[in-house]
């Protein structure tokens, strides 16, 4: 590679001016945390969490009806949407026939999920939601793939959202 | 088709675009034959003119009136305009109104994805709703009719189901009853359908009103890649096309694919249903030795060895061909043979079908479940070789000095008149089957061999109108099956290495039967999409 | 003037004659002369009579008789049909049974002479099912016309053979529709057919066929005994001759009226009809059954009753079927009643129709019971818009042109049903 | 005519009438509506087993008879009781006052429209036109015209006519 002929000033050169700006930095926080804890910015997880906008996307919901029952029908608009090809649905007829059609399996695996909410806006039924869980650290990979039961109980964790007739 | 007689063609214009027809077609013909697309729900190339759609609607010579172009004949200097701001109007009116009764379920409907509402929706429509759902008609839904299930509130009632099962089947169990928006399709007594064509109602319903049971919740249509290929559950060989979801590689569902010339755009149930022994219990996934009534999963490595040692002696080994081979796994195999020294070929065949008189069932069906009795005449004919039937290999098994017996290429679950070509051969001689599925017949056998498929394959095979039409493999084979090819390659070498290159029919095609059935000009690509018809055997 | 002078006695001539349906009296009365004229003349001859009178249709189209008959191809080998349409069921006309009830024979004869005319040999009368009592008295009148040899093999001595079938409909309106009549008798549902072909070269199995309605059928005697020039002398230049009109609704004398056509409608609703019961103030009247657009008071009065005059007023004669509508009668209520029949009897084959009859019922009853939305008089519009000259046949127009007139005409109703809702 | 399997029958007279109406058309089905006229007469209403017995004599699908039976209202697919009543409610009739002579009959009857009494004696339906708007509001009874000018009082009356006399005096109830 050529060597650009572009030379730093010597100010530059030295670095000891970005140097003391930086510590000065460092000592601002040092003192004012010392002095002010109450303004540290740090969170004392997991004793504390971080409060997360409504909008966050984190782990998805499968929203029920009012009698408990799984609101998709299995019509694969998230499937298709989803630009990890994550979700994985596999439908079968329902015992009730008003129904017809639900997931029999509903599976998503979080390891490929970008988290980008594609699901939640080709959903023609609402059934699908992006929720604010983002605790989804686990000990083995096959713990990754989210069941239609895991997806359901996550509902609960955020519960006041998925609430609707 | 034929040139020789002379039919005077009429030149109309059609949105600006000239074109010379024959003055029996109509507007909507000759709109296809222009190139340009009319939306049409009633119409079907292969049933009678309905009418009743009202979507075609084009305007004629500037008359005020809009004509549907699907009944109108054609006439010499005739205008048309079928995207008029008059006509698309009208089509658009018409679309409208064929929704307003229907049900919004789309996500549940196994049609989406390739229904004509939706499309023609997108392309004309994108108007706002002016109907309250509450408001709609509604009758019954799923209801279980057989094969198929009928759900009568997304019926437009364009009728090419009633107008199929009256003019194809001739069954007529489909009926519209009542009339005005009551009208409902049904069948008439609520019993199954009872034809063996009702899958082709699924694929000429434009909607979701009539969808195949087998296929239904499966999958939804855009997950999948179509590929050409024929079939070969009997020896009509229809045209069809083979649905594959290219993630899992998987078969997902067997349609028609129109040619006038044989099977227009139908296939019979059997034929788009029977697929399913592909992933059956019953498939043979590996090669098997069968040794005092145990069966030992064994390897091809091990198969080919013992078969390369017997063909040491190669006037002991009898070979069976099936008709269910393509043209190029005949010629392949019996070349092969033939060159280590093998004298004996037989044909294996439904033979009590095989020369029957009137072996049509009226509509597509023949009778004869192999696909390729045809192409293998041709082919043994054309390496002038001779083949026996099964009085001829019990007669060869009279000379006593039989020892092997090695059956290639038996398919699917249902070969029962297979058996007696296995029942023919006594105690001492030893069999080997090359088949895609166990079944109770071959327990007698000492090496089972996996087969691919015919959804597995390539090849070439000639229908019994003497059709000569391309197989396309749609799937991958299943676990360790092998066709025909590979079989020969393998025999030959006594080695499960070097397995065959996928592309050998491809060659074999080339060298040895396009020159001799087709012509010297002719080559692989002009067999697609609708085959040749071959002159007839001499 | 006396009121009955306005009628032109040509088809009611002899109706009040007693038992009038023998065929004894019908012959004292100078019955089946002009059949046994007609068997005299050239087919070709009857034919240029009937052109010469400018008989039109009298089903509801309007379709000039002897043209008709003209279209027919007499050498395709195959046999030639001609159909009587008795299925009358136009709401508000009952002429076609006040001719079978009293008068069959005069369809009979009239038959005798299209048959001859077109060359038919096979006959049939589609009467509608509800007509038991006119079927009852129309198959006793073919019996007598058989006995009588007017009917059968070599009829009059003249070598022609004629059978005549009385064939009962089953409730249709439909099929008062001349394809839908032939998909009916074919002991197919009545729907009507696509055309082309058309029924003169492709008809009832597929034969040449000739549908004709009872009214027209029955003039063709006093024109063949008459002359055709004589017939074109009365009513206007494009409306030749008399024709039935039968009055209903808010009158005092409803009933089957025979007038010159371009008579004054008021001749009709004042004076033979004897005006409005009750004193009542007229709103609207409905010219020629219910699928025609309605005339406004101002129009009536002008109006006349003929082909072109109903046509500058953007409504048609029809079936002659006259409704007279009073003040305190809503039209909504009227044309919610009309949408209701053509809902009820479309036969559900082409879309527009099927849907269109549908939606605009379901639109005029909401509005009626006071559920309307502001949108709901366009949509009626756009709706009967898009049904118009889309199908087969002429129901969805027929469904489709009183909404259309109706709104057109006596806007403030409907505007006002909705301001009413709003306002609550 | 041919022997055939059914639950239901035609007497010999009955087969000879149709034998005889099948000889007047062109082909047997062009005879399917007199002859469904004919069944319903006979036995009452159309149900399968007759449809399909009709369908047997007329060597017609089945399918296309009960396709057939189902597009006319006048044909019957379920007991309509031994009167059926119906009342005109087009146009004419309704500006004359058809709904009141169907408030009277719901009222006298017990049932509503579309309705069957218990005792399968009587049914109400309201139809389409009958040609008779100079008469309206008007009603027929089964195949009959009611020539009398109706109204509430006269229905009324009429139903208690037909329920205490019966068919004998059909023809001095309606007319």
């Amino acid at each position: 590679m050529k060597r650009s002929k572009y030379r730093l000033p010597l100010s530059q050169r030295i670095y000891l001016i970005a140097i003391l700006k930086g510590m000065g930095i460092t000592a601002r926080h040092f003192f004012t945390n010392l002095l002010r804890p109450g303004r540290m910015p740090n969170v004392g997880y997991p004793e504390k969490r971080r409060n997360y906008s409504p909008r966050f996307r984190g782990l998805q919901i499968l929203t029920v009806k009012p009698n408990g029952e799984i609101r998709c029908t299995a019509c694969m608009l998230c499937a298709t949407a989803c630009p990890a090809d994550c979700i994985h649905i596999t439908a079968a007829e329902h015992p009730n026939p008003e129904v017809e059609k639900f997931p029999k399996e509903f599976n998503i695996d979080m390891l490929r999920c970008v988290f980008c909410g594609m699901c939640e806006e080709a959903c023609p039924v609402d059934a699908i939601r992006m929720g604010t869980r983002y605790e989804l650290a686990n000990f083995e990979r096959n713990q990754f793939i989210y069941t239609k039961d895991d997806l359901m109980r996550a509902g609960n964790y955020t519960q006041s959202r998925v609430t609707r007739p | 088709m034929s040139t020789d007689v002379a039919v005077k063609k009429v030149s109309v214009t059609i949105d600006d675009k000239k074109v010379e027809v024959t003055p029996d077609k109509t507007v909507f013909q000759a709109a296809v034959e222009a190139g340009i697309f009319v939306p049409h729900y009633c119409y079907h190339p292969d049933l009678s003119i309905a009418g009743v759609c009202r979507m075609c609607l084009v305007e004629v010579d500037n008359a005020p009136k809009l004509q549907i172009s699907c009944n109108t004949p054609v006439r010499d200097g005739m205008v048309v305009r079928t995207s008029s701001d008059k006509a698309r109007q009208a089509q658009k009116g018409s679309l409208e109104l064929h929704l307003i009764n229907h049900p919004v379920d789309c996500p549940i409907c196994d049609k989406a994805g390739e229904c004509k509402l939706q499309d023609f929706y997108r392309e004309f429509g994108l108007y706002k709703s002016r109907v309250e759902l509450e408001d709609k008609v509604h009758k019954p839904k799923a209801k279980d009719i057989g094969t198929i299930v009928l759900d009568a509130e997304r019926c437009i009632l364009c009728t090419r189901c009633t107008r199929f099962t009256h003019e194809v089947t001739h069954t007529d169990e489909l009926v519209i009853v009542n009339r005005g928006n009551r009208s409902e399709l049904k069948t008439y007594d609520d019993g199954p359908l009872r034809n063996d064509y009702t899958g082709n109602l699924a694929d000429i319903c434009p909607v979701g009103a009539l969808t195949a049971r087998d296929f239904r919740f499966q999958q939804r249509v855009w997950f999948l890649e179509k590929k050409n290929s024929v079939c070969t559950m009997c020896a009509r060989g229809c045209n069809t096309t083979v649905s594959v979801n290219p993630k899992t590689k998987k078969l997902y569902r067997v349609e028609p694919r129109r040619n006038p010339e044989v099977n227009k755009s139908w296939i019979c149930d059997t034929g788009r249903w029977r697929y399913h022994y592909v992933y059956g219990e019953s498939r043979l996934r590996t090669p098997e030795k069968i040794s005092d009534g145990r069966v030992l999963e064994s390897t091809w490595h091990q198969a080919f060895g013992e078969m390369k040692r017997a063909l040491e002696d190669p006037s002991g080994i009898v070979i069976g061909l099936s008709t269910q081979l393509t043209n190029e796994e005949i010629l392949e195999l019996v070349l092969s043979f033939k060159e280590s020294g093998v004298k004996h070929f037989v044909r294996i065949v439904d033979e009590q079908v095989i020369e029957e008189r009137s072996p049509w069932d009226g509509v597509l069906k023949h009778r004869d479940h192999t696909p390729n009795a045809e192409g293998f005449a041709r082919m043994f004919s054309m390496m002038n070789t001779k083949f026996l039937d099964c009085a001829g290999l019990a007669a060869l098994v009279g000379e006593g000095n039989l020892r092997h017996a090695w059956f290639f290429g038996l398919e699917g679950e249902d070969v029962s008149w297979a058996s007696r070509f296995v029942e023919a051969l006594p105690e001492g001689v030893s069999l080997t089957l090359h088949a895609t599925s166990r079944l109770p017949i071959w327990e007698r056998a000492q090496w089972l061999l996996p087969a691919a498929s015919a959804f597995e394959k390539s090849g070439t095979m000639v229908n019994a109108l003497g059709r000569l039409q391309r197989l396309q493999a749609a799937i991958p084979r299943v676990s360790l099956a092998r066709d025909g090819h590979a079989v020969a390659f393998g025999v030959q070498r006594g080695a499960d290495r070097d397995a065959a290159p996928e592309a050998r029919h491809v060659d074999l095609f080339e060298k040895l039967i396009a020159a001799p059935l087709l012509g010297r000009e002719q080559v692989w690509k002009k067999l697609d999409p609708m085959g040749v018809a071959l002159k007839e055997r001499s | 003037m006396p009121a009955l002078a306005k009628e032109k006695q040509i088809l009611l001539r002899h109706i009040d004659t007693p038992n009038l349906s023998q065929i004894s009296v019908y012959e004292e009365v100078g019955g089946y002369q002009a059949a046994k004229k007609a068997y005299g003349m050239e087919p070709a001859n009857i034919i240029e009579d009937v052109k010469a009178s400018g008989l039109r249709g009298r089903g509801g189209a309007g379709f000039p008789t002897g043209m008709k008959w003209g279209f027919v191809p007499q050498n395709t080998g195959k046999p030639i049909y001609l159909l009587c349409n008795a299925d009358e069921s136009e709401p508000g006309c009952f002429k076609d049974r006040v001719i079978i009830e009293k008068n069959p024979h005069a369809i009979i004869e009239g038959i005798l002479i299209a048959a001859r005319a077109i060359n038919s040999h096979k006959s049939y009368i589609y009467i509608r099912g509800e007509y038991a009592k006119g079927a009852r008295i129309l198959q006793m009148a073919i019996d007598e016309a058989y006995q009588r040899g007017f009917l059968g093999k070599n009829i009059l001595g003249t070598g022609f053979d004629l059978d005549l079938v009385l064939h009962r409909g089953a409730g249709a309106y439909i099929c008062g529709e001349e394809t839908g009549l032939i998909s009916s008798l074919e002991g197919k549902k009545g729907q009507p057919k696509l055309k082309p072909p058309f029924p003169a070269v492709s008809g009832y199995l597929g034969c040449p066929t000739v549908v004709n309605n009872v009214e027209t059928l029955s003039t063709l005697p006093w024109i063949l005994a008459h002359g055709g020039k004589t017939y074109a002398t009365y009513g206007t230049e494009k409306s030749a001759g008399t024709r039935l009109f039968c009055l209903s609704g808010w009158v005092n004398k409803p009933g089957v009226y025979e007038l010159e056509l371009g008579t004054p409608l008021r001749v009709l609703i004042d004076e033979l009809g004897g005006g409005l019961k009750d004193g009542a103030t007229l709103k609207a009247v409905i010219p020629g059954g219910s699928s025609t657009p309605p005339l406004t008071p101002a129009e009536v009065a002008e109006a006349t009753l003929d082909f072109e005059c109903m046509a500058k007023y953007g409504s048609f004669l029809g079936a002659g079927g006259v409704i007279v509508i009073p003040e305190h009668v809503s039209l909504l209520k009227i044309l919610e009643t009309i949408s209701e029949f053509y809902w009820d009897e479309s036969c559900g084959q082409c879309t527009p129709c099927r849907e269109g009859t549908g939606w605009l019922f379901r639109i005029l009853k909401h509005l009626h019971e006071g559920r309307g939305t502001s949108t709901d008089i366009e949509d009626l519009k756009k709706t009967a818009g898009n049904m118009m000259g889309t199908t087969i046949c002429a129901l969805a127009d027929a469904a489709a042109m009183p909404v259309l007139g109706f709104l057109k005409k006596f806007p403030d109703e409907f505007y006002a049903a909705l301001r009413e809702r709003e306002g609550q | 005519m041919t022997e055939v399997s059914s639950p239901v029958h035609f007497s010999e007279q009955m087969l000879e009438t149709v034998d005889r109406l099948i000889a007047k058309y062109e082909k047997p089905e062009c005879a399917l509506l007199p002859i469904l006229h004919l069944a319903q007469d006979q036995f009452g209403h159309l149900s399968p087993p007759v449809l399909n017995y009709v369908a047997s004599l007329l060597k017609m699908p089945p399918g296309k008879v009960f396709d057939v039976v189902s597009f006319y209202t006048m044909f019957k697919t379920r007991d309509m009781g031994k009167w059926c009543l119906q009342i005109c409610h087009n146009v004419t009739c309704t500006m004359m006052g058809a709904e009141r002579l169907v408030h009277a009959a719901v009222e006298s009857l017990g049932v509503g429209v579309n309705g069957v009494t218990e005792d399968k004696q009587f049914s109400l339906v309201t139809v389409e036109c009958l040609g008779s708007c100079d008469k309206a509001p008007v009603m027929q009874v089964n195949n009959e015209f009611v020539e009398r000018a109706l109204d509430a009082e006269k229905v009324k009356n009429l139903i208690k006519d037909l329920r205490e006399k019966g068919q004998t005096t059909f023809e001095e109830v309606t007319r």
